[in-house]
């Protein structure tokens, strides 16, 4: 995929799918000039094959289904790094935000999104008990993701020092929770929200 | 190959005030690329949409224009570098003002036009000429001027009321 | 009753296709205060031109109207025609019924309505013309010239050497500027001294060229041809006239660890110095802050070793009024510094660079005065941290420059050059270096100057790694300096002993001020703005004033050279003349009515309107009321417009004139 | 309390998932220093999880509506609201951030929360709080117990200070809050490389082998410098350094690849050599509580996994 | 005059509050003139009749002791500085008695290099309200007799002034009867707001008090006087009226300070400050500009902004 033939014309440059980046993050990548310096300072350049600049590359000629296919975007720490040297202000931290959303909403999961896995389970967490429950976030992770003895080593310490719990807390506003998670997915229903 | 020309019940009277250095010479642009379009048109040369005072488009509605355009140098490109940047404040107030007195502001249209661009000189007085035309024409301030021609008739009790009071 | 004269083109059959021109002639007669009216095929040709004067002579008319093409095409003809019958030339207007009427409209009574209506309005206008004087200045024959780096050394001179007076004002104790600081030059690798210094030297013994160092422009009044200058000379605390410029002060002055700015900080001068021994004048001046005299009142070693006496601790700032007839402004730019700015400033410095604070990231002006012969290292390439030489050199291109999150967008132009240039210099100079450059795109559009930069990678070797570096940090006496390659698409850590940044090409400090006071607009960069991007690039909008070098944006030397020619041509064309000319469409007051709100003052964009007192013969104020100075109105009419009385007028584009017209609609 | 005394600053409080679980001794000693320091500290009642950075990973909508209902819970308590984790403190701020800047998202996070979004109340950090609110100087004066000789490694992490525009805190190149409360602590803030270098705690659970690149490259540079011991001010960073410490000084290891091979997934093999010695990892509320002489048993330093206490012994200060 | 039930039934100011700024304004222009510190105090003295005032220029400390203030004292009187009286500044300082709105006008007089702030001593009252133009005076300042501008004043506190007076009672909630016919005229077609103001203009009888009375129309010669050329007809007809009060509202655009002295002495009632308000509010949706009580150097149409809206342009 990497060095395959690009072929451009309107119908393989897919704006549409740039715009909807675009709007999500809410950041231009026609600004970048393609400097690097997000490549340059990026904690994980080296997991990417896609380094972070190549993937604005690839949104500027509309070829979201290249950076969509490789694991660049699920490597992405979120330290936001990028952001705050880019001369142009190309937040790409928030676009790499956008990729991800588009990507699990379209494709759903993958090895490469183990990381949008374990956010998933996260934010059930919260629409379950409210407050993390670390204990069943990662048994659940590793159940889900295939990888059963993954830090197995780690749980009878942190249990030891009280740094997990078995028990969850309860939490009061659970219903309002609830109501949080069920009227963003309404506005969505109703096409009032991305 | 001519168009086939229409006949139109109404012919709106069009006032172009334009600057000489764009507009003006975006007209000349069209000219010298035979671009048509309607004859409604009378422009009224300016050095600059800065000299343009907005009594003059009043006036113009008054003395019976149907419409009105205000054109110019594009901001940034003003042959006396602000000029325009002071028009584009006055003419936004007294648009503003019109508008509230109740003067249709489709009638009057304000637009930048570079000496390059011919074609959008063509486009701007073409849209404006059919916009008014199919307002047809501009009466209000017609009917102020006819209003304030009394023809000696004592057609209302009022007025026969004054004239006998005076009598 | 006015005698107006009308004339008809047919313009071959241009206009006479679609316009039945003997119509409109006809109907032109029938207008009140038409005296005559005619068509005739060719009016802009002679026959015509003699038709039109014949007319004028014969019909003893007071006005012409040519209704032919635009006036854009022939008003000068017509004008001219109707001089030479006797007329004042801005009483014969052109109506456009080619470009306006008959080349845009096909049907042919549509086109002759409109026609008649163009000749209609256009004879009210000249109904309510007047005849109007163009308006002459006198002009001094001296031209002021601020700045002397390169650019000002070059517009100087070419005015001197065309004979007229020049004033030169330099802020720096010696002129020379940036270009004195360089050590080689590209593309051709000439020694910058060799070639600035006899230039340097030319100014001070040219014979029109009058020149204050160590000034600064006070105030600014008057217009084009007729400035008002006013120089503080700051105290130098040496009398000029005496000093021999021997230099035994400097070599006794006790105080001889002061950063020299001249070598950006890296070498050492005395508080009593001249900086460089090249410079002109050979005067030294001595930095206050920085002498024990002035600090503590005790020392005076310099005045005692000076045979001439021509130290003087007592003198004052002078104030000097020079009347000059046009300035040329070469004020010349500075290097942005990646230090650490106070949070508001709309330019930030870089944290990822450590703000400075490393010693052995310098910029290129630093690595040029490390490079020079005469710097601080006599020519040899050290590093500033611990006097070793660097093996590994990274330059790094784009600091501060195309970075908009940093508060700069714009290209410094001169960086891509100076760092191949650069990276050849230290190549030649430490042959088992190896020099790396960071850079977005390499630019170099300019004779040779492509060659050059090629020249750099293929035979001086330097690795050119296309991408910009995201950090650097100490480690040890190493710099790391974290980049990535963005051809090859990996990261690149350099372990560098020096780093040079082509940091971004800024504006002077105080341009900006010294914009205001000539009157001068800027942009937000505050570099100053010329009157037309492509077709007045020397010219600023204030007439008189015209722009030199970098002040206007970063240019390198040819250009800086070249525009400094170009200014000194545009100097000498309005000295060509003992009085300036010029179209008398201006503004006027009429005094009588105004009431000096100064509304004009503050929309004028030329800054021609000044507040005037009006007093009664015992001297009492009667009013104050605004005044244009015909002489740097540009006309625009944007004062009439905004003046709520109509007591200030354009001539040519009177409110009687455009009201007749619009009447006439 | 005595809410009449001069300088007596009242805060509500966002401890945050983690500061009670995985965390707790941060909690621990940020209660024991706020009281030591006479702050008023009050945690905002049933306050839930603010989504952290997997929530704006997924949907952002989701994580803005999430802080957005907290901060309105947290309008309930009174005084500034102060809170403890890097990540909570970023996304709260960036809710207030977005909200104000971005007028079509603050309807739709009003529609999702049912309410008005509340972005009056400043969200603060505890470093804030003890550098600015309280102040420095006030902090060197209150200091007891000086941690004088302890050489520390002061990290900052990423959403400390984070894109920039955000979380105003301190420069976010260049930022000196940490190193300015630890000369105030007395201690000696040591001058590294990696302090704003990011740990990788987005996967530390997803991908722990990233995890153990990262923060081995931030123990390493922290020891290369001479530090004795590395201060935090984010459970996140405090979990990755000191709970896979371990881990991490088997990193690069024909041991350590073994390990990862079996426990965890996409292990990348390095040839960097992890750092030998262990270094205890303190949070930033556990030091000052030391230095201002709370008793050690009220640090939580028994909870953490690299015992610090050999350390502080050795530097005679506990 | 039984002051309490009137003031049981409507709720009114307590008269208290103006016999303290009377007194205040009394002490403090004869300590100004008794000191020679100003050579006159333009303030308001009492009418004839009982409930009015009119506007005096008073020179001697016992003058002085007639001055008041009160509901009544609705004159603008930064307008005596500038016409018939300017005369008086050049004898020397002046001191002046300004409601914010007044002093709105004063600081755009300064601005337009009218009156130079030196020459004037300011003496800003704080402002509970004046009479409107034809409201019952008998029971002192009312909901029923406040003047309309008033009902929604910003500047009750003046600012920038040498000397503040009274403290300001507690000021009634009032509807903003200005501001709703205003939304009410928006709300109107084009055609609907056209036959309003035409029948509103139809009415003038071009008596010019508008102009006589606004301190900002002190061009010695109006335009609507000058006639070559003749920029609009000078006798009271419809066309004329109507170019008249457009242009009038067109050269107040960005200078008004909206003291309404305009409408309260129009003798057909003409809601002429309905036309200045517009203005002020577009100007302040575009540029953000409002009438100031310090002077400003440049006003919205003499300054301009290179970003300034262009939508309305093609």
């Amino acid at each position: 995929m990497k060095n395959k033939l690009m072929h451009l014309s309107n119908e393989t440059m897919n704006v549409g799918f740039v715009k909807k980046v675009e709007a999500l993050s809410g950041t231009s990548v026609r600004r970048c000039f393609q400097c690097g310096k997000c490549s340059a300072g990026c904690p994980m350049t080296a997991f990417m094959e896609h380094p972070p600049n190549r993937v604005v590359r690839l949104l500027q000629l509309g070829q979201g289904a290249r950076v969509l296919a490789g694991r660049s975007i699920w490597y992405c720490a979120s330290c936001e790094t990028c952001t705050t040297r880019c001369p142009n202000k190309v937040n790409l931290a928030a676009i790499m935000d956008a990729l991800r959303k588009l990507s699990w909403d379209a494709d759903g999961p993958s090895k490469e999104s183990y990381v949008q896995l374990a956010n998933r389970l996260f934010i059930e967490n919260i629409r379950t008990y409210g407050r993390q429950y670390e204990l069943r976030l990662g048994a659940a992770f590793n159940m889900k993701s295939g990888q059963f003895l993954k830090d197995l080593m780690l749980g009878p310490k942190l249990l030891s020092r009280g740094k997990m719990k078995l028990f969850h807390q309860k939490n009061k506003n659970l219903p309002e929770i609830e109501a949080i998670f069920n009227r963003i997915e309404e506005m969505r229903k109703k096409g009032e929200a991305l | 190959m001519h168009a086939e020309k229409l006949q139109h019940d109404f012919e709106p009277k069009i006032v172009a005030f334009v600057c000489t250095w764009c507009t003006y010479a975006g007209a000349d642009l069209a000219g010298t690329s035979r671009m048509q379009y309607p004859a409604n048109v009378r422009v009224l040369k300016f050095p600059c949409t800065g000299r343009i005072d907005p009594v003059f488009i009043l006036r113009a509605f008054q003395k019976g224009a149907d419409g009105v355009l205000v054109s110019g140098c594009h901001p940034g490109d003003c042959h006396y570098m602000a000029g325009n940047f002071h028009a584009r404040r006055r003419f936004a107030a007294f648009r503003a003002l019109l508008g509230f007195v109740g003067v249709d502001l489709e009638r009057l249209q304000f637009s930048w036009v570079s000496a390059a661009e011919g074609g959008k000189w063509v486009e701007v007085v073409t849209e404006l000429t059919e916009k008014v035309r199919a307002m047809g024409p501009m009466k209000e301030f017609k009917a102020l001027e006819d209003e304030e021609q009394w023809s000696g008739a004592l057609n209302t009790p009022e007025l026969r009321e004054a004239f006998e009071s005076i009598t | 009753m006015s005698r107006i004269g009308v004339f008809v083109c047919h313009c071959g059959e241009n206009i006479s296709r679609t316009v039945d021109v003997e119509r409109v002639a006809k109907e032109a007669g029938d207008i009140p205060g038409v005296a005559f009216s005619c068509d005739y095929k060719y009016m802009c040709s002679d026959p015509g031109q003699n038709l039109l004067k014949k007319a004028v002579a014969d019909n003893n008319l007071d006005g012409v109207l040519v209704a032919a093409c635009s006036p854009r095409m022939h008003e000068k003809t017509f004008r001219k025609a109707a001089s030479a019958a006797g007329l004042n030339p801005y009483l014969c207007e052109m109506g456009n019924i080619r470009e306006h009427c008959s080349w845009v409209h096909e049907d042919r009574e549509e086109a002759t309505a409109k026609a008649s209506d163009i000749v209609k309005l256009m004879v009210e206008r000249v109904k309510k013309g007047k005849s109007l004087a163009p308006i002459t200045v006198p002009v001094t024959k001296k031209a002021l010239v601020i700045g002397g780096g390169i650019a000002g050394i070059q517009a100087a001179l070419d005015i001197a050497d065309a004979g007229h007076q020049v004033v030169m004002v330099e802020r720096e104790p010696s002129i020379g500027g940036h270009m004195a600081q360089l050590s080689e030059t590209f593309p051709t690798l000439d020694c910058s001294q060799c070639i600035m210094t006899p230039k340097m030297v030319d100014v001070a013994n040219h014979p029109n060229i009058t020149l204050y160092t160590f000034a600064e422009i006070e105030k600014v009044e008057g217009y084009i041809g007729n400035f008002q200058v006013t120089v503080r000379k700051k105290a130098r605390s040496v009398d000029e006239s005496k000093c021999t410029g021997c230099g035994v002060c400097m070599t006794k002055c006790p105080k001889k660890k002061i950063p020299n700015e001249f070598d950006q900080g890296h070498g050492m001068r005395t508080a009593i110095y001249v900086p460089f021994p090249q410079a002109v004048p050979n005067t030294p001046v001595i930095d206050r802050q920085n002498c024990t005299m002035f600090q503590s009142g005790k020392c005076g070693v310099c005045q005692k070793v000076c045979g001439p006496g021509a130290v003087d601790f007592e003198q004052q700032d002078t104030l000097i009024v020079e009347p000059v007839g046009a300035i040329v402004v070469a004020t010349g730019f500075k290097l942005y510094s990646i230090e650490r700015q106070p949070e508001d400033s709309p330019i930030q410095g870089y944290g990822e660079f450590g703000y400075g604070t490393i010693p052995d990231i310098i910029d290129g002006m630093t690595f040029e005065r490390l490079a020079s012969a005469s710097g601080p290292t006599g020519g040899k390439i050290l590093r500033p941290s611990d006097g070793k030489e660097p093996k590994q050199v990274v330059f790094i291109q784009c600091v501060g420059s195309r970075a908009r999150e940093k508060g700069i967008s714009y290209c410094s132009k001169v960086c891509c050059m100076y760092t191949a240039k650069h990276t050849m210099l230290y190549h030649h100079k430490v042959h088992d270096g190896q020099a790396y450059v960071f850079y977005m795109d390499a630019r170099t559009p300019g004779k040779g100057y492509d060659e050059f930069w090629r020249r750099a990678v293929e035979e001086e070797e330097a690795v050119y790694i296309r991408g910009m570096v995201s950090r650097m940090y100490q480690r040890g006496d190493k710099i790391v300096v974290m980049g990535s390659d963005t051809l090859v698409g990996v990261q690149v850590e350099i372990e560098a002993d020096l780093v040079v940044m082509a940091t971004a090409v800024q504006a002077q400090d105080g341009a900006d001020l010294l914009a205001q006071k000539l009157g001068i607009s800027y942009d937000k960069y505050n570099f100053y703005s010329e009157a037309h991007a492509k077709l007045k690039p020397v010219e600023c909008a204030t007439a008189g004033i015209y722009l030199a070098g970098a002040c206007q944006g970063p240019k390198d030397i040819p250009d800086t050279v070249s525009q400094a020619s170009a200014a000194a041509a545009k100097v000498m064309t309005l000295f060509a003349k003992d009085q300036l000319e010029r179209d008398p469409v201006v503004a006027k007051v009429n005094e009588k009515y105004c009431v000096g709100c100064l509304a004009c003052k503050k929309v004028c964009p030329y800054g021609a309107v000044e507040e005037r007192e009006i007093r009664d013969r015992q001297g009492n104020l009667v009013k104050v009321v605004a005044s244009v100075n015909p002489g740097v109105c540009g006309g625009c009419g944007t004062c009439q417009a905004t003046c709520p009385s109509k007591s200030v007028e354009l001539d040519g584009y009177t409110d009687e004139q455009i009201m007749a017209m619009i009447e006439a609609l | 309390m005595t809410p009449g005394k001069k300088n007596f600053l009242n805060y509500s409080y966002y401890p945050g998932c983690s500061l009670h679980a995985s965390g707790r001794e941060y909690d621990i000693s940020t209660q024991a220093l706020f009281k030591a320091l006479n702050l008023g500290l009050k945690e905002v009642p049933d306050w839930f999880c603010c989504g952290a950075t997997p929530a704006h990973n997924v949907d952002e909508l989701l994580s803005l509506s999430l802080c957005a209902k907290n901060l309105s819970l947290a309008d309930q308590v009174e005084g500034d609201l102060a809170v403890a984790c890097a990540a909570c403190f970023s996304r709260l701020k960036t809710t207030q951030h977005h909200l104000k800047e971005d007028d079509t998202k603050r309807q739709q996070v009003e529609t999702a929360i049912a309410g008005p979004a509340s972005l009056g109340k400043p969200v603060k950090h505890i470093l804030e709080i003890l550098a600015r609110d309280f102040g420095l100087a006030r902090l060197e004066e209150s200091v007891k117990k000086p941690l004088l000789g302890l050489k520390v490694a002061a990290y900052y992490g990423c959403l400390l200070t984070r894109p920039p525009e955000v979380p105003e805190l301190d420069d976010c190149e260049d930022p000196s809050i940490m190193e300015d409360i630890l000369r105030a602590l007395g201690a000696e803030p040591v001058k590294w490389s990696h302090r704003m270098e990011c740990c990788g705690a987005n996967f530390t659970l997803s991908r722990p082998g990233v995890v153990l690149k990262l923060s081995n490259a931030i123990l390493k540079s922290a020891q290369e410098a001479g530090a004795d011991c590395i201060m935090v001010a984010c459970p996140l960073c405090h979990g990755n350094l000191d709970i896979r410490q371990e881990s991490i000084n088997k990193y690069g290891t024909p041991e350590g690849s073994l390990m990862g091979n079996i426990f965890g997934s996409d292990y990348i093999p390095g040839s960097e050599d992890g750092p030998r010695r262990e270094m205890p990892i303190f949070y930033v509320t556990q030091l000052a509580a030391l230095a201002m002489g709370v008793p050690t048993d009220k640090l939580g330093l028994e909870s953490v996994i690299v015992d610090p206490r050999p350390l502080l012994n050795e530097k005679d200060l506990l | 005059m039984n002051a309490k039930a009137e003031k049981i039934r409507v709720a009114s100011i307590d008269p208290s509050y103006y016999q303290a700024v009377t007194d205040a304004i009394r002490t403090e222009a004869v300590k100004l003139l008794s000191e020679e510190a100003v050579v006159a105090v333009v303030g308001y003295l009492p009418g004839r009749r009982i409930g009015t005032a009119v506007p005096g220029l008073v020179t001697t400390p016992e003058q002085a002791q007639q001055l008041i203030f009160s509901p009544a004292c609705v004159n603008n009187l930064s307008l005596y500085l500038t016409k018939a009286k300017k005369g008086v500044l050049k004898k020397g300082k002046v001191a002046i008695i300004a409601k914010g709105c007044d002093l709105r006008a004063l600081a755009g007089l300064m601005g337009e290099s009218q009156v130079k702030k030196e020459d004037i001593y300011t003496i800003g009252i704080a402002c509970a309200g004046v009479f409107g133009a034809n409201s019952d005076r008998k029971g002192g300042l009312t909901e029923a007799s406040i003047a309309r501008k008033c009902r929604e004043c910003t500047v009750h506190q003046p600012e920038g002034v040498d000397l503040l007076v009274g403290t300001l009672p507690e000021l009634p909630q009032l509807t903003a009867l200005e501001a709703q016919e205003l939304a009410r005229l928006e709300a109107l077609t084009p055609e609907e707001r056209w036959a309003y103001w035409k029948e509103q203009f139809s009415k003038c009888i071009r008596c010019l008090a508008c102009r006589q009375v606004c301190p900002f129309c002190y061009c010695e010669q109006c335009l609507c006087d000058k006639n070559r050329p003749q920029a609009l007809e000078s006798s009271p007809r419809p066309a004329g009226n109507t170019a008249w009060h457009i242009v009038r509202a067109m050269h107040l655009a960005g200078r008004c300070g909206g003291c309404a002295e305009c409408e309260r002495v129009c003798p057909m009632d003409i809601p002429l400050n309905l036309l200045n308000r517009r203005m002020a509010m577009e100007l302040k949706e575009l540029y953000d500009y409002e009438a100031s009580m310090v002077p400003q150097e440049k006003g919205p149409l003499t300054r301009y902004q290179e970003d300034d809206d262009q939508s309305f342009i093609k």
